[in-house]
């Protein structure tokens, strides 16, 4: 076989490598014509086919109790009791964000929404965890990209009641946004997009199909560079508006029975719609007919109908002679629906044009004929020391707060979410600003907590470490609202996995993550791979897999806030400290280094800090509860004050040597949380602590105006807000 | 000196304002409309210098504010006359 | 009390004020669908918040073209309680069945925060429960929420009373601080000379349970339950 | 037919986003600009008809739908040929 039937420049249009256009030609024992050449471009690239991490995905556990979807379809899903079920999905819209803030972070919302609307749940949450280059600089890019997050959920009607935002030097060419969603079900209504049944019809539904985001999914696999500006036109603009038409005709579709699945149209459009939909019935094909399309523009090709990536559309498999009720409830919304084709039972796509065949892939040869990449992980030199020692004593705790506090990755998020609707639909019951969000689920008891976290800085450092951590990090701020964590969503962010130290860091975060997956038994049910976040091979982010967990809780009545909550409650701190200062915010804001290792995490301690948090939530002995996360004790406990707007007074912290003072008052040390107990549960509290054998200290008592350390530090919450609000985006 | 700047979304990208004025426009009886885009309208006064300066400091802020040149395209005329058209 | 939700495409407070409504109130809810023209009985049509045709060109601009707001209007002509809330008042005054017309936010962003609002008329059948000058704890969500009418209707309307909220801070003091939008003369909510069609941004249905952070909202709902049952008694 | 509307916040009415646009110029050292307010552009594309009897429908489309008179004035003007400006 040669490949000179086709030239190389048309290969890397469609980013194949000749090694890969060789293996279609065997498989499909000649040459693929233009369209298909296009469609297994797209299904091969790396954002569609996992080519280069699909073997290291397997490492992660997947299963657990509860779980009733785990990855391989749109969402995965989770019981949480009652009869009803959460999906969520986690998932990256890093390069058309670069490009376009507004309409990439937008559409990436939109996207995945309708991954969680393919489940046949409601969406009910959203998240979305984002990463830019320092600040001021960044600005009109975070402006952008917030508005565009607000722009779609607000107008579709979606709270969004979570996420976070980091700001390093790594991502000012590669801006991460990564967006959650998460959706309700009743675990017997949960719906699975395969194409089940010869002769069922396929109908397409919602948008006008134009000539958008054409090699999108492409696109996504490729790292930035000059050329990315003649590649623009794959910008899409979404429609929030149309969405949230699609999103309730498709919950009335919900209600019949006429429909097998629902599938979204997203990266490589209805090419890849209709292959994976297909691919997860074994034998099953499909026959469309891309006349049949409905089109917004004049003079499309078949090419442009398959690769287009238009948003706001739906594949819905419908039961043979059903169409006419399909049709009927998306009308009702003012929508189009076609019937375009029909499942087939000969493991073929076949593409028409009318009269003509255009394409004739088998489906196999589309999800999973890729060849998988062996790519080669080597560690770097570890350049990252840091002598704690040498550190200078700290000077004067207090200005360091306050300075703390001013920085950007730790100052107060309302200037972010405020700009989103987080109420919309009445049952959000613990509001964005402090750990973990929590929705009530209507007509129960029952809350859901949800979260996302990664400190990218820790993996950066030591990929490993970093990954458990963030996966702690995530448990933890489940459990500061009292809810149960239950299952983990993730997003691997990387550079090009093709340089070796890349691809080390790739094996070392999923090692870690499915190590600390198993510790903690949370099972990994859904998520996404984002590479290629390099821009011209010289900048590259820092390895950021994104945590997004979700945690239930019985009785939501028993939920806890972050924030200090009654004046005359004892204030602790839960867990230990230790000279965490290696990958640290005090480093970085006061002494300027990136550097040391990051906090060593123990996952038998931290499971018992977790169970005991719980159980004493459960009981009734917190008023609140915050985990210590970046900014190490004294943030946490300032967050605390301001969340609740009530001050604190503490004697002065004398650490125990070796303990140091700045690291006693900043360090990152994990498994820790600072709790509020009412007097009265003060010595249930503390027997709870040495059944669990965790160390509790008490810091001081809740009431005033001020945070005081006696002798140490003294600041008003005056003071302390007017450097926590202190962030400017726009 | 005024200048006046039209912004409308490029030719190949979706315009979901626009589809949607043009089935509002429909269901109003207005079934003659056969295409509807929707842009912006930027009015900008300007002091000073020649309008040959002005047309080139206007495509300048066209091209670094006015208009996203991702999805956008613009255009625009001068008066030297400050008057409200 | 039967009261009536007007859903149209791109509405999302519809199912709120139905859970107030139903299973908070206890009250009889129907949803009137945007092409129906028929009010179903209701005596209390709800105009909710969202963005209904996604808010494109102007905020309520298409909506209020839809069936449904030809029986609206009729209704409110012949003295049925009409009450708009957020996108739902944004369509009143589209509509002409209210005053002014609302605009950017000054800040030009998306707010979605706690507010206090001043009640300026306990007279009505929405804020009967409401005690003189009463200070509500009450959400908004919105991007275009700043009011405006033009010197001589605001006068006039100053005049006979149609300000029915104002943004105000925690001690009730009507000040620029607390305005969170620009509003001319803080206006959170106006009602129409007859005093049976009131708009306001604000979201009431977001604070009529403890666990939401705030039952302010529910006086006002419960307002118009109470006022139906006074209506009937007397 | 095509008809090109143009739509701009009324002089009395606040016009946040004219003043937003102008600071941004001004820091991006756009110094001379005085005045910036931003309207809406509106293409509509018309089949058939007499440019006079088009011009009544747009008229009438705008009155309608296209702007608020509480807080906009509009203006537009037709052109024959069908073609993109
Ligand atoms: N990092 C990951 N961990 C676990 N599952 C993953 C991960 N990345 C992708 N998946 C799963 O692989 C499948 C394909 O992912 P993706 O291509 O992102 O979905 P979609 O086609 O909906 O965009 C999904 O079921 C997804 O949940
Ligand atoms: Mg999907």
């Amino acid at each position: 076989m040669s490949i000179k039937s086709v030239d190389e420049r048309r290969l890397r249009e469609v980013a194949l490598t000749p090694d890969e256009y060789r293996a279609i030609v065997e498989q499909l024992k000649r040459a693929p014509n233009e369209v298909e050449l296009g469609m297994l471009g797209v299904l091969w690239s790396e954002h569609c086919s996992y080519k280069s991490s699909r073997a290291l995905l397997r490492r992660l556990p997947s299963t657990g109790q509860g779980v009733v979807q785990g990855p391989g379809e749109n969402a995965g899903a989770v019981e949480i009791g009652e009869g009803w079920s959460v999906v969520f999905k986690i998932e990256s819209h890093n390069h058309p964000s670069a490009i376009e803030p507004y309409q990439g972070a937008a559409t990436g919302v939109g996207g995945i929404i309708r991954d969680v609307i393919a489940m046949g749940a409601r969406p009910i949450a959203l998240l979305d965890s984002l990463r830019f280059g320092p600040l001021p600089a960044s600005a009109r890019h975070v402006e952008g990209v917030v508005a565009g997050i607000g722009g779609y959920g607000n107008c579709i009607g979606i709270p969004t009641v979570g996420g976070e935002v980091y700001f390093e030097d790594c991502y000012a060419s590669n801006p991460l946004v990564n967006a959650m969603c998460v959706g309700l079900v009743r675990t017997d209504q949960l719906m699975r997009a395969r194409a089940e049944g010869a002769g069922n019809s396929l109908m397409l539904v919602g948008a006008d199909t134009g000539r958008d985001g054409i090699h999108g999914a492409s696109f996504a696999s490729l790292e930035l560079d000059e050329q990315s500006a003649q590649r623009r036109p794959a910008v899409q603009v979404g429609n929030p508006f149309l969405e949230k038409c699609l999103l309730e005709a498709c919950m009335d579709l919900a209600h019949t029975d006429a429909v097998v699945a629902i599938q979204d149209l997203g990266a490589a459009g209805l090419t890849s719609a209709v292959a994976e939909c297909a691919g997860r019935v074994e034998g099953a094909g499909a026959r469309i007919d891309v006349g049949r399309v409905p089109r917004r523009e004049r003079g499309m090709t078949p090419y442009d109908v398959m690769l287009s990536e238009s948003q706001e559309r739906m594949l819905v498999v419908v039961r043979r002679g059903r169409e006419r009720e399909v049709e009927t409830i998306f009308q009702a919304w003012d929508l189009t629906s076609a019937v375009i084709g029909e499942v087939t039972g000969d493991g073929q796509l076949t593409v028409l044009d009318g009269e003509d065949q255009v394409a004739r892939v088998p489906v196999r040869l589309l999800t999973d004929g890729v060849p998988m990449r062996r790519l080669i992980g080597l560690p770097p030199e570890p350049p990252y020391g840091l002598e704690v020692d040498a550190l200078p004593p700290l000077a004067d705790p207090g200005a360091s707060l306050l300075r703390m506090l001013a920085s950007p990755n730790l100052s107060s998020r309302r200037g972010i979410f405020r700009r989103y609707d987080h109420m919309v639909g009445d049952s959000t019951v613990v509001a964005p600003g402090g750990d973990a969000a929590m929705l009530r689920i209507k007509g129960t008891r029952l809350g859901i907590a949800v979260t996302t976290d990664c400190n990218a800085r820790y993996c950066h450092l030591d990929p490993h470490l970093g990954a458990q951590l963030a996966v702690a990090e995530a448990a933890r701020n489940i459990v500061a609202t009292g809810a149960r964590p239950l299952a983990v969503t993730d997003c691997l962010n990387f550079a090009n996995p093709d340089r070796p130290e890349v691809y080390w860091e790739l094996e070392e975060v999923v090692a870690g993550l499915a190590y600390a997956c198993r510790a903690l038994d949370l099972p990994v049910v859904s998520g996404n791979v984002s590479l290629y976040n390099d821009s011209n091979g010289t900048s590259a982010i820092y390895p950021t897999p994104v945590i997004g967990m979700v945690g239930v809780i019985d009785d939501y009545g028993k939920r806890l806030g972050a924030g200090l909550s009654a004046e005359g409650d004892f204030v602790l701190l839960i867990g230990s400290s230790h000279n965490d200062l290696g990958g640290s915010e005090y480093l970085k804001v006061e002494h300027g280094h990136v550097a040391g290792r990051p906090p060593a995490l123990d996952l038998t301690r931290e499971k018992a800090v977790l169970r005991l948090i719980l159980s004493a939530a459960q009981s009734g002995y917190l008023h609140s509860a915050h985990d210590c996360a970046e900014g190490g004790m004294l943030v946490a406990l300032a967050e605390a004050c301001l969340l609740g707007g009530i001050g604190v007074r503490c004697p002065a912290i004398r650490p125990e040597p070796p303990l140091r003072l700045d690291a006693a008052f900043f360090g990152e040390s994990p498994s820790r949380f600072i709790v509020s107990v009412p007097s009265r549960a003060m010595p249930e509290m503390q027997s709870l602590a040495r059944r669990h054998n965790v160390e509790l200290s008490l810091l001081g008592l809740a009431g005033g105006e001020v945070i005081e350390f006696e002798g140490q530090l003294k600041l008003s919450l005056a003071e302390l807000r007017m450097a926590w609000d202190s962030m400017v985006i726009s | 000196m005024i200048a006046r700047v039209i912004v409308t979304p490029k030719p190949v990208v979706n315009d979901p304002q626009g589809l949607t004025v043009k089935q509002g426009l429909a269901s109003l009886g207005f079934r003659e409309v056969t295409d509807v885009r929707v842009g912006k309208y930027i009015e900008v006064n300007l002091e000073g210098s020649s309008e040959h300066e002005a047309r080139r400091r206007v495509e300048e802020m066209c091209r670094q504010l006015l208009a996203n040149h991702v999805i956008e395209d613009f255009q625009f005329d001068i008066e030297p006359e400050r008057k409200r058209r | 009390m039967k009261f009536g939700v007007v859903v149209f495409p791109g509405t999302w407070s519809d199912r709120d004020c139905g859970w107030v409504i139903d299973q908070v109130l206890g009250q009889e809810l129907v949803y009137l669908w945007h092409k129906d023209s028929d009010l179903k009985g209701c005596d209390c049509v709800i105009l909710p918040g969202g963005f209904a045709y996604g808010d494109y060109l102007r905020t309520g601009a298409i909506a209020r073209f839809a069936p449904i707001m030809e029986k609206v209007g009729e209704f409110a002509d012949r003295g049925g309680l009409v009450w708009g809330i957020c996108n739902g008042f944004q369509v009143l005054c589209e509509a002409g069945l209210l005053p002014g017309a609302l605009i950017r936010n000054a800040s030009l962003e998306f707010r979605c925060e706690w507010t206090h609002l001043l009640v300026e008329r306990t007279d009505l059948a929405f804020t009967g429960q409401c005690t003189e000058r009463d200070v509500l704890r009450v959400p908004i969500a919105h991007g275009e929420g700043s009011y405006f009418a033009d010197p001589a209707t605001l006068s006039g309307m100053e005049q006979r009373g149609q300000v029915v909220f104002r943004y105000c801070d925690a001690g009730g003091r009507v000040v620029p601080g607390a305005n969170p939008n620009g509003s001319l003369h803080n206006i959170a909510g106006i009602v129409n000379s007859r005093g049976n069609v009131l708009g306001m941004m604000p979201h009431p249905e977001r604070c009529a349970e403890a666990e939401l952070g705030g039952t302010d909202g529910l006086k006002l709902f419960r307002s118009v339950a109470e006022n139906a049952f006074k209506v009937l008694v007397s």
